[in-house]
């Protein structure tokens, strides 16, 4: 079985090292993406990354920047999956995105009530979904759905804030009553729980929400959910910042990490509009593709799960699947942590982060002090 | 009372050898504009009314000048009004007093200030308050509004104006005459061609003031009483600077921004008052003042003459 | 291959040595002279330095997922953010997990205990001090306001019980020690109580924080854990109550061993026209007749910083101080807790007699061996402010220029212009090294004796003790030189020293069922695999005691 | 004297941090010193002479001949003095300025302005995102000064400003003066979807009408208000020059109500 290709002709992993290692010494940007690994594939990539001075974007960092700007820009209250299991009396579910993205969650939620705590146990569980689709809590006791279209998601969210605060409201998507049903909702919980998307309302949207919170907390409890995309992209974020200190989307170019969220976002960087002349894609995850894979505009190395991938690319690596080939730590979003995951198969291939870390091995240290 | 020593006279007026002396004073301008000239006058005179000495009021103040649309700030009639007070700690505290209780109640007023100084005291910033919540802060092109909603629309103020620690209080003219008809004649043209004269105003009304003071009296805790040694009934019987053909005296008070404002003013006033002549007005024109030690402003009579 | 460190003026006070000796060093240990006559391969000249064991920090919150978020909510004091000349609020401050390793090394700072890693980021916390270059780090795991203990102490379960859970989580986490954050305290906030005291009741279980600590010292206690329970009170920074919570848990220890942590922020009165005034003279003489307990100070400096809590409730209601304006609160499992940047102001009364507190509580304290310095990082300030906390122990006339600078009205509540001590050489090393060592149960460390591993910091000496003490000379890490005039010269990778009780299988078995049961996560989760740290060899076990 | 000129030489591959060539930093340089000052991005370490030729020798004026959309930092954090662009600029256009000027005649990338505190920025073509915003994780965009394009604006502009005035000609895309503290902002085409999202404080005037307002803005109906032509005719003699809100009466509405609602929208009658 091949493991390693030259624009598409079979190689040896030795040839293709050293083919990569000549393309990403002559780049002026080398650009280290993808990053569909696990967190000693992250380690190894962004050990490579700073050698090279590399821009750093992960595949689907698109859907957690809302997120994290958000959060950033305002703080936030944040819960565990798990403790709002067993301690929410109320659930808000906004939107359409928390219905596919958050499926295992709604339904642990429907299914389960709470058990802890004099103000909410023993009460049930009641869950109200702003949206056009209930999803899997769908007929469930205690569900109620209020038609709400994605778009209005933030104008209604507002409104709600008004009510709460005693301010006028104007005429929205939703009437007064509903909206003074939907704030009564929230306030009357003994521990509410907001559950969204930060994708499906951006980062604005996400500060609404987190301000509703807050908002009710002043009396009472709530705290949010926020649903992201993409786990494997929260956990690079993660890494990146304990890491470079910034949260993904950086540049090693002058050594010390330099962020940047527009300018140094993968599909910006690999459509070729960027400055990056030159890719390093880890695509090992055996969950399928990217979210939303971009047209790769520049000369790549690419290291994937999916060898049809690898051939494809200018110089390519089959490598191992993180998590189902090989024992990987992965961030996993119901544990709201990285937890390790034992391998179910056993593989001849090796990992990203050995190919990553024998890439940088080849280049001997920064490329930079080397010229 | 002291320095009279060879008398000048001009076109049959004496005019004493003596000095007005006065003192610095705090001192600002501000501008209030309405709808028109009614309202800004209304809104003025209503803010500097009671401001005639700073002893008992505070503050003295009084309209400088009217502003044509084309002057003023924002396009309308105005008013330019001056406040003077011992220091700019109680000059702030009459001005805003005065603008929350005069000019933020007046139809259609709006305040801006007319001064340019180092030194500021607040206008807007001191009254925002009273709009509860809803005033709006505005600062664009160097400057700092307040915009208050009130019942009749909004009303904007400039949150601060300049004040200058050299203003000038107590300059004055003491017009002598033989009837009282005829001071109040001399006073009435003087007081009319110092009007013209900017940054100066007079604070008593009409400009005049017949109860000149001297400083202290014999009763415990008077500050200034009646200035006896010009009261014409007492010219016997006290130590009079009044020679007997004088049958009234009625005294011109100058409060300006500069010393050279209250003696443009005062030379203005002078020739108004030769001009007019003894036969119609005064026979002479003197000057108050308290030996020379207490104000270090010496307005000498000579040096004012047209 | 021997090395040879001569000339040196050895401060050891563990091995109560304090004078000119050379020390010697082969396989990452010190080891006695050779007796041989074999001459050294290398050796240090250390002549006019002094020589101590690599110092110890007891509690600072370098990793795991709450200081990460911290790194998340502050961009902007990254340094790359700031426009020239580059300096932010924190830019010196060990941001990153390599700058945190770094700095550390550079003031001859060997050991770093993270003291508050939930039971659920176990993982996290260990990732992220594997990748925190040349300092060996341990680990302290968060209880007491968790379900299942809460609910083991109102079922009445047996004391074996607590103890096989206790161990438990300390195994799976790779914890050296134990921790207790507001026993009950946050459990109750999720309640929405929004404040509790050392004899309150959690709502639901009936328990209080009284019997949470006290059931929690005697698991630790009944495990041979050597570190003694390290408690953070309640009422945190609330002018009297604070004092009267510290008062009462160390009552509470009651002869058996407890640490009670940052207690500078539980020095404080109600006193004065401000309600705000110091009970440091009272807290350090409290301490000074309760010989069972440690203490550290948590002192605060100025400038601004954020601080990390798991201290859910406290860190809830500190969100009205927040500078800047933004906080995150977590409601996790346990414990949850709280982000919230905070700015110390010299010219705030309140900051600045914080400050004072601190340095009352360092200079009252009379036993070195039982006062630990630490500022609870980033807390009270960040640990790069260290240097200057040496000098101002160390040397009266920089406190009292200090305090000069202070508000009159601050000056006027503390008695620290008429205390004179000046802490000793010796007494920071046993501050620093000997004490530390010993709290921790890690004989290995903390001194320069025959057998210690060979972690040494060489420092130039000077009046000006900030200087001495902010770059070493030289540091020796695992007998390496990895510090040379201040600059990092090899990066290393420490270990993570754990323990290693042996979990009661039925424990397990029924942990297993619980987390499945109860949260829908696998136990498993919660354990940090041999494999995950991507170094060879990432733990160094310390033994409990028999 | 004459101004310090920098000569584009050719199309940078890379993009270019400008932000060393301020006045401050450049007075009392030596030209050799300028051209050898560190500009690129990437691990090549472009210096000012790879791409740029110097002329003249007064560091108050600099005068960029050519512009690129990677010249980015320009004006960095600038207290006085004069930059002229003949060309397009990069992100971060005056970030963080003080005082002085900065005339681009061209278009600019994003951040302009971003946290400027005084001065004046102006984009003769369009401004990217965030003008006149704060960084990630900032508290404040814009406290001061004045910043004018003659295009279109990105989204976003004035985002958590706090004081000082935006001026945009043209339209203004999605979620103008989000989350706006305080200031003024001047939108002389039409205003897309949401503009004052989460703003506690401060003025928009959308002139060109708007797409869509929050129901958490509330219609107080036509005002005619003297500060519409206090400001009018400032800014007519100062920096922003003439607006098209002059000597009209326009409704007002006040919100954002899901925060403070203390914000303000005038729009056209």
């Amino acid at each position: 079985m091949d493991r390693a290709w030259i624009d598409g002709q079979p190689a040896t992993s030795d040839e293709a090292l050293d083919a990569a290692a000549k393309l990403l010494a002559d780049a002026v940007q080398p650009f280290v993406g993808g990053l569909r690994t696990d967190v000693a594939g992250l380690r190894a990539a962004f050990a490579l990354a700073k050698d090279l001075g590399a821009i750093v974007d992960h595949a689907d960092s698109a859907t957690i920047e809302p997120f994290l700007s958000a959060l950033r820009d305002g703080g936030a209250f944040l819960a565990a999956p798990a403790e709002m299991r067993r301690r929410a009396d109320r659930v808000l579910v906004l939107g359409d995105e928390p219905a596919t993205i958050g499926a295992d969650l709604l339904t642990s939620l429907s299914t389960s009530e709470p058990d802890l705590g004099v103000r909410t146990r023993g009460s049930g569980r009641q869950i109200m979904v702003l949206g056009t689709v209930a999803g899997p809590v769908e007929g469930h006791d205690g569900v109620t759905r209020i038609d709400c279209a994605s778009d209005d998601l933030v104008d209604v969210v507002g409104m709600v804030r008004a009510r709460l605060a005693g301010r006028p409201i104007g005429e929205g998507p939703l009437g007064g009553t509903t909206i003074a049903t939907i704030a009564e909702f929230v306030a009357a919980a003994g521990f509410g729980c907001i559950v969204f998307s930060p994708a499906e309302v951006g980062a604005l949207g996400s500060e609404q929400v987190f301000g509703l919170a807050a908002d009710l907390n002043a009396e009472t409890r709530c705290s949010t959910l926020p649903l992201l995309g993409s786990d494997n992209a929260m956990g690079a974020a993660l890494l990146s910042t304990w890491t470079a200190g910034f949260p993904l989307r950086l540049s090693f170019g002058r050594r010390e990490a330099e962020h940047d969220a527009a300018l140094y976002a993968s599909d910006r960087q690999l459509s070729g509009a960027g400055e990056a002349d030159c890719a390093v894609i880890v695509d090992a995850l055996a969950d399928g593709a990217a979210a939303a894979a971009p047209a790769v505009a520049l000369p790549a190395i690419v290291l994937a799960a999916d060898p049809a991938a690898a051939k494809a690319a200018q110089i390519g690596f089959a490598v191992a699947s993180a998590g189902r080939d090989h024992d990987s730590i992965l961030y996993d979003s119901r544990f709201g942590s990285f937890v390790g995951q034992t391998a179910q198969e056993s593989s001849e291939l090796p990992t990203a982060a050995a190919i990553l870390t024998a890439l940088a091995e080849r280049l001997g240290g920064r490329v930079a002090d080397a010229a | 009372m002291s320095g009279v020593g060879e008398t000048m006279v001009v076109n049959g007026v004496e005019i004493d050898d003596s000095f007005a002396e006065a003192f610095p004073m705090a001192g600002t301008a501000i501008e209030i504009t309405a709808i028109n000239e009614k309202w800004a006058l209304e809104a003025a005179r209503s803010m500097t009314g009671f401001a005639t000495s700073v002893i008992a009021c505070g503050c003295e103040g009084g309209i400088d000048r009217l502003l044509s649309p084309d002057e003023t700030r924002d396009g309308r009639p105005g008013v330019r009004v001056l406040f003077f007070s011992f220091d700019a700690g109680g000059l702030e505290k009459q001005v805003t007093t005065r603008l929350g209780q005069c000019i933020l109640t007046s139809p259609t007023s709006a305040c801006f200030a007319d001064f340019d100084g180092e030194e500021t005291i607040d206008l807007g910033n001191a009254i925002r308050y009273f709009a509860d919540g809803w005033q709006i802060s505005k600062k664009f092109e160097g400057k700092h509004f307040w915009r208050m909603p009130v019942m009749e629309g909004e009303f904007l103020c400039e949150a601060k104006t300049g004040i200058t620690t050299n203003g000038v209080g107590g300059g004055n003219l003491l017009l002598m005459a033989r009837s009282t008809p005829q001071a109040l004649a001399a006073c009435e043209i003087a007081i009319e061609a110092m009007r013209k004269v900017p940054g100066v105003i007079m604070p008593f009304p009409g400009g005049i003031v017949r109860s000149g003071s001297k400083v202290g009296g014999k009763y415990k805790g008077m500050m200034a009483s009646t200035n006896d040694a010009y009261c014409p009934t007492l010219k016997a019987v006290t130590r009079s600077e009044l020679t007997p053909e004088i049958g009234s005296v009625l005294e011109i008070v100058i409060d300006g921004l500069s010393a050279e404002a209250v003696a443009d003013a005062m030379r203005v006033g002078i020739k108004a008052v030769t001009d007019l002549g003894p036969v119609e007005g005064a026979i002479r024109i003197g000057a108050g003042n308290y030996g020379g030690n207490l104000g270090p402003h010496h307005f000498h009579l000579k040096d004012l003459l047209p | 291959m021997l090395k040879r460190l001569s000339g040196g003026h050895v401060v050891d006070p563990a091995t109560e040595r304090d004078g000119v000796i050379d020390l010697y060093v082969e396989d990452g240990v010190i080891v006695d002279p050779p007796s041989d006559g074999r001459s050294a391969d290398e050796t240090i000249d250390c002549t006019g330095l002094v020589v101590m064991a690599g110092a110890i920090d007891i509690h600072s919150h370098i990793a795991g997922g709450h200081v990460n978020t911290a790194r998340l909510l502050l961009p902007e004091w990254h340094r790359a953010f700031s426009s020239r000349p580059g300096e932010t609020a924190l830019s010196r401050v060990g941001w990153t997990t390599e700058e945190t390793g770094l700095r550390y090394a550079q003031m001859g700072f060997t050991t770093v205990v993270e003291p508050a890693m939930a039971p659920s980021s176990a993982l996290h916390a260990h990732l992220e001090l594997a990748d925190t270059p040349i300092i060996d780090k341990a680990t302290l795991v968060v209880l007491g306001n968790d379900d299942l203990l809460l609910s083991m102490i109102r079922d009445g379960e047996s004391e074996n019980a607590i103890a096989d859970y206790v161990a438990w989580t300390v195994a799976s986490s790779r914890a050296l020690g134990v921790k207790c954050i507001n026993a009950g305290g946050s459990a109750a906030f999720k309640e929405n109580v929004r404040k509790f005291e050392f004899d309150d009741v959690v709502p639901d279980y009936g328990v209080s924080s009284r019997q949470i600590v006290k059931t929690l010292q005697r698991a630790v206690t009944s495990l041979g854990i050597a570190h003694p329970l390290h408690v953070h009170c309640n009422n945190l920074g609330v002018p009297g109550a604070s004092s009267d919570a510290i008062a009462a848990t160390m009552r509470a220890a009651e002869g058996d061993p407890l640490h009670l942590a940052h207690i500078q922020f539980y020095g404080y009165g109600t006193e004065g026209k401000r309600r705000f005034s110091s009970r440091g003279r009272d807290l350090a003489a409290l301490v000074n007749t309760t010989p069972e307990v440690t203490v550290d100070i948590g002192q605060v400096m100025f400038g601004q910083t954020v601080t990390i809590s798991s201290d859910e409730l406290r860190q809830f209601a500190g969100r009205a101080q927040a500078s800047p304006r933004k906080s995150v609160i977590f409601d996790h499992e346990a414990n949850g807790g709280g982000v919230v940047p905070f700015d110390y102001r010299r010219k705030s009364f309140h900051n600045a007699l914080q400050w004072a507190i601190g340095m009352e509580l360092f200079l009252l304290i009379e036993d070195p061996a039982r006062v630990f310095f630490t500022t609870d990082h980033p807390n009270g300030a960040p640990f790069t402010t260290y240097p200057d906390i040496f000098a101002l122990l160390m040397d009266r006339s920089v406190r009292q220029a200090w305090l000069e600078a202070l508000p009159k009205a601050v000056r006027e509540m503390t008695s620290l212009a008429e205390i004179e001590r000046e802490y000793t050489l010796n007494e920071i090393a046993t501050m620093t090294r000997a004490a530390p060592a010993r709290l921790l149960g890690t004989a290995d460390r903390g001194h320069l004796g025959a057998g210690a591993v060979a972690d040494i910091a060489v420092y130039r000496p000077g009046a000006d003790k900030a200087a001495m003490f902010g770059t070493a000379a030289f540091v020796l890490k695992d007998g390496e030189v990895v510090v040379r005039n201040g600059a990092v010269v090899k990066r290393t990778f420490g270990r993570a020293l754990t323990l290693r009780p042996e979990p009661d299988k039925a424990m397990k078995a029924r942990l297993d069922r619980y987390f499945d049961d109860k949260y829908g996560l696998s136990a498993r989760w919660f354990e940090v695999p041999d494999g995950a740290l991507g170094h060879n060899d990432p733990f160094k076990v310390v033994p409990c005691r028999a | 004297m004459s101004g310090l000129t920098f000569r584009k030489k050719a199309e940078p591959e890379e993009r270019l941090d400008l932000s060393p060539l301020v006045p401050a930093r450049l007075a009392g340089l030596a030209a050799k010193d300028i051209a050898a000052l560190p500009i690129g991005l990437t691990r090549r370490g472009l210096v000012v002479d790879d791409v740029f030729t110097i002329a003249g020798d007064d560091p108050a004026a600099i005068r960029f001949e050519g512009g690129s959309h990677r010249f980015d930092r320009i004006g960095e954090a600038m207290a006085a003095g004069d930059i002229t662009v003949d060309g397009d600029v990069g992100v971060r256009l005056g970030r963080a300025m003080a005082g002085g000027t900065i005339t681009v005649n061209g278009t600019a990338g994003d951040d302009a302005g971003s946290a400027m505190a005084g001065g004046v920025i102006a984009i003769s073509g369009d401004a990217g995102d965030r003008l006149g915003g704060p960084f990630a994780g900032e508290m404040t965009g814009m406290k001061g000064g004045t910043i004018t394009v003659g295009g279109h604006a990105g989204a976003r502009a004035g985002d958590r400003m706090r004081r000082g005035v935006i001026a945009i000609a043209g339209d203004a895309a999605g979620d103008l003066g989000s989350r706006m503290i305080a200031g003024t902002i001047v939108v002389g085409g039409t205003t897309a979807a949401t503009p004052g999202r989460l703003m506690k404080r401060g003025t928009l005037f959308l002139c060109g009408g708007v797409d869509h307002l929050a129901p958490t803005f509330l219609d107080n109906g036509p005002a005619d208000l003297l500060i519409l032509k206090v400001m009018a005719d400032a800014f007519a003699e100062g920096a922003v020059g003439p607006v098209p809100f002059a000597g009209k009466m326009m409704r007002r509405l006040g919100g954002d109500t899901a925060v403070l609602g203390l914000g303000e929208i005038f729009l056209p009658i």
